[in-house]
């Protein structure tokens, strides 16, 4: 039994060889490519095998979430970026000398920094002696989740998680600041066209592709289904709030794409969606504050209801959904400010 | 009964894997984009649901093959779909197939 | 045998991965990158098999999701986004 | 070999580090500075991972008759950075399309110009 699992572990270091010289050369590839619109879509393919890796190395809840962030709505939000800015890099780039003396030097110190690190995949190194036992061994009984990586995120670490949704809701917070249209931008009437423009040709536009627009009405309600089973599946198998909010935004953005962003807008007007960027955080607070008043500490979920573990559930199940209302909320109004933007 | 499972398991995954190396190949090997889609036809449908079939049939009956049949149904959904749409683009964006000189 | 699959799948990742660094149009590209997903969802579930917690399907069922929004995205941009700086190079 | 194979995944992450910084410091054009911090971003998220891994772990959720699992706490620290980072990212990427408007151009040295010149 152990010479298997010795094997298996061999097959998954070569996966991980591979599909690390992979990311190399895409990442080269990136860095080479002058055209911005070729970078970003080997970017796409950049995310997609870090998560792959991420997989191999057990980590399946950032792979989820890298896999909904990284090829979907990242490679969305710097394309309508283009769109709205300038497809190539300028001609006459270049090749820094001193850029890369110094990119040298950092990199031979880190890597002489590595060779006193533990080898990779070793049990005894310090990063696993501490914390971390005590979640593995305990956190199934005191919380009773399975996923220990949602019963650190949002009970042993909940002030942690509730100062990073406070980061993505000053962001989402910033992206409007930036963006939003006053009566000045308006009168501008030479801002450039973008990835929405409902086309003055008509029948170039993708609201006018049949296939897809017929498949979209068939995907994005399964998409948005699959959204809340991974948000309420989250204390069971890889999910939770974080990866729920960006699939369920990516729905949206898909509707947006297809049929046009004044179609999404009717669905999801801009006005409602910036409130429940607020909602979220809310009901994260309020969550704190509940257990607050029921005599606990600051999000403190055992005193939420009259059994311990019940508690923690029932904390759980309320600041997942308030992450996955703010992220969703967010990434659906950045998307429109982003696509929205520069429309006459 | 259970030998043949594995058996036939084992030959999907075998033939998937076959035909999505020779989708690969054509993808790399054949001379323009249009051809070229082929290739990636290949892959996509027989290769993916080949493999998929494979590992469904050692799951077994299990929530695991039912989350393999949804992969497998979004997949038969979307890759077409997503070909299509890269095929209508580059038609639109007036790319023109290449012709051997005998044809033309 | 999951190790033969996993090999076969990664072979191909790699050839897709050729095709898309080398071009050479853009749609050759995009037809890789989009091949390129497909291959990392069987990955996924076959990794899922090979290392025995097969219960991690959701990640490929995720990835089918988000490589079709990907791939529409990228389309839709060259539809317009390239159409839209040709014509913006026209006016300057 | 067992320190190449043991160093393998930290030495990826430095070069995947130093390929993004060089994008950052080398490069002018605003766009590609920030694919650039992505490649960055990334590389410090597969360090983390790589840390967590157990030889002959799996993913920290339980399950019947697996005694050793990865280490969740940088799964946890990297789950929450990657959505901080595209929170970020379109910070950034709404900057550069306010730059575009105001300067024409996202490239750093005509803005440079641009500032300098009467």
């Amino acid at each position: 039994m152990s010479d298997f699992i010795a094997d298996i572990a061999l097959q998954i270091n070569l996966v991980d060889i591979v599909l690390l010289a992979f990311l190399v050369v895409v990442a080269g590839a990136v860095i080479q490519v002058r055209d911005l619109f070729e970078a970003v879509v080997l970017l796409g393919i950049f995310s997609l095998l870090s998560a792959c890796i991420f997989t191999t190395l057990d980590a399946v809840d950032v792979a989820f979430t890298e896999a909904a962030v990284g090829a979907g709505i990242s490679t969305v939000l710097f394309l309508a970026t283009l769109t709205l800015t300038a497809r190539e890099e300028k001609a006459q780039y270049r090749h820094s000398w001193s850029g890369f003396i110094v990119c040298t030097l950092t990199g031979g110190a880190l890597i002489y920094g590595t060779l006193d690190m533990p080898h990779f995949g070793e049990l005894n190194a310090p990063i696993h002696r501490h914390v971390a036992p005590r979640y593995i061994v305990e956190s199934p009984e005191e919380i009773g989740v399975p996923n220990m990586v949602t019963s650190v995120l949002a009970s042993y670490r909940g002030y942690d998680t509730l100062g990073e949704t406070t980061v993505i809701f000053t962001a989402g917070l910033t992206v409007l600041l930036l963006l939003r249209r006053d009566r000045r931008s308006r009168d501008r009437s030479t801002s450039p066209p973008t990835i929405e423009t409902t086309d003055r040709r008509g029948s170039h536009t993708m609201r006018h592709a049949m296939v897809l627009r017929v498949m979209s009405k068939l995907f994005i309600p399964l998409i948005l289904l699959f959204a809340l089973y991974v948000q309420f599946h989250g204390d069971f198998g890889p999910g939770g709030g974080f990866q729920a909010g960006v699939i369920f935004a990516a729905a949206f953005v898909l509707y947006a794409l297809i049929h046009g962003i004044e179609a999404a807008q009717r669905v999801a007007p801009t006005a409602r969606v910036q409130v429940f960027v607020a909602l979220g955080l809310l009901l994260f607070i309020g969550t704190g504050l509940a257990s607050l008043f029921a005599g606990g500490n600051f999000l403190e979920y055992k005193v939420l209801a009259h059994q311990a573990s019940h508690g923690e559930h029932l904390g759980i199940l309320f600041i997942e959904l308030g992450v996955g209302i703010t992220v969703a909320a967010v990434i659906i109004n950045t998307f429109f400010f982003f696509a929205g933007r520069g429309r006459t | 009964m259970d030998t043949l499972i594995h058996l036939a398991s084992w030959l999907c995954l075998l033939l998937g894997c076959c035909f999505c190396l020779i989708g690969g190949v054509g993808l790399l090997r054949l001379p323009d984009f249009y051809s070229r889609i082929h290739g990636g036809g290949v892959t996509d449908t027989l290769g993916a649901g080949l493999v998929i079939s494979g590992l469904m049939l050692q799951g077994g009956l299990s929530l695991t093959t039912a989350k393999l049949a949804m992969i497998l149904l979004f997949l038969l959904l979307t890759s077409p779909v997503a070909t299509h749409a890269i095929a209508r683009a580059a038609q639109h964006s007036g790319l023109k197939p290449q012709v051997t000189d005998a044809a033309a | 045998m999951f190790i033969a699959a996993m090999l076969g799948v990664l072979a191909t990742m790699l050839l897709a991965l050729v095709r898309a660094l080398k071009g050479p149009t853009v749609y050759d590209r995009v037809l890789a990158v989009n091949m390129f997903g497909t291959k990392t969802v069987l990955l996924l579930a076959v990794i899922g098999f090979l290392t025995g917690r097969p219960d991690f399907l959701d990640l490929s069922l995720v990835y089918v999701l988000i490589n079709f929004i990907g791939t529409i995205a990228i389309l839709k941009f060259v539809e317009f986004g390239s159409q839209a700086s040709n014509k913006e190079e026209a006016r300057a | 070999m067992s320190q190449i194979l043991g160093l393998y995944n930290y030495w990826v992450v430095v070069l995947l580090m130093m390929a993004g910084f060089y994008n950052v410091i080398a490069r002018g054009n605003l766009i590609k500075k920030l694919i650039g911090l992505n490649i960055f971003q990334t590389s410090v998220f597969l360090l983390y991972i790589s840390m967590g891994k157990v030889e002959g772990g799996t993913a920290p959720i339980v399950a019947e008759g697996v005694a050793t699992y990865s280490n969740p706490l940088p799964h946890v620290l990297i789950l929450t950075a990657i959505v901080v980072g595209i929170a970020t990212t379109s910070v950034g990427l709404s900057l550069v399309i306010r730059i575009r408007e105001a300067y024409d151009t996202i490239e750093e040295d005509e803005i440079q110009q641009l500032d300098e010149g009467p």
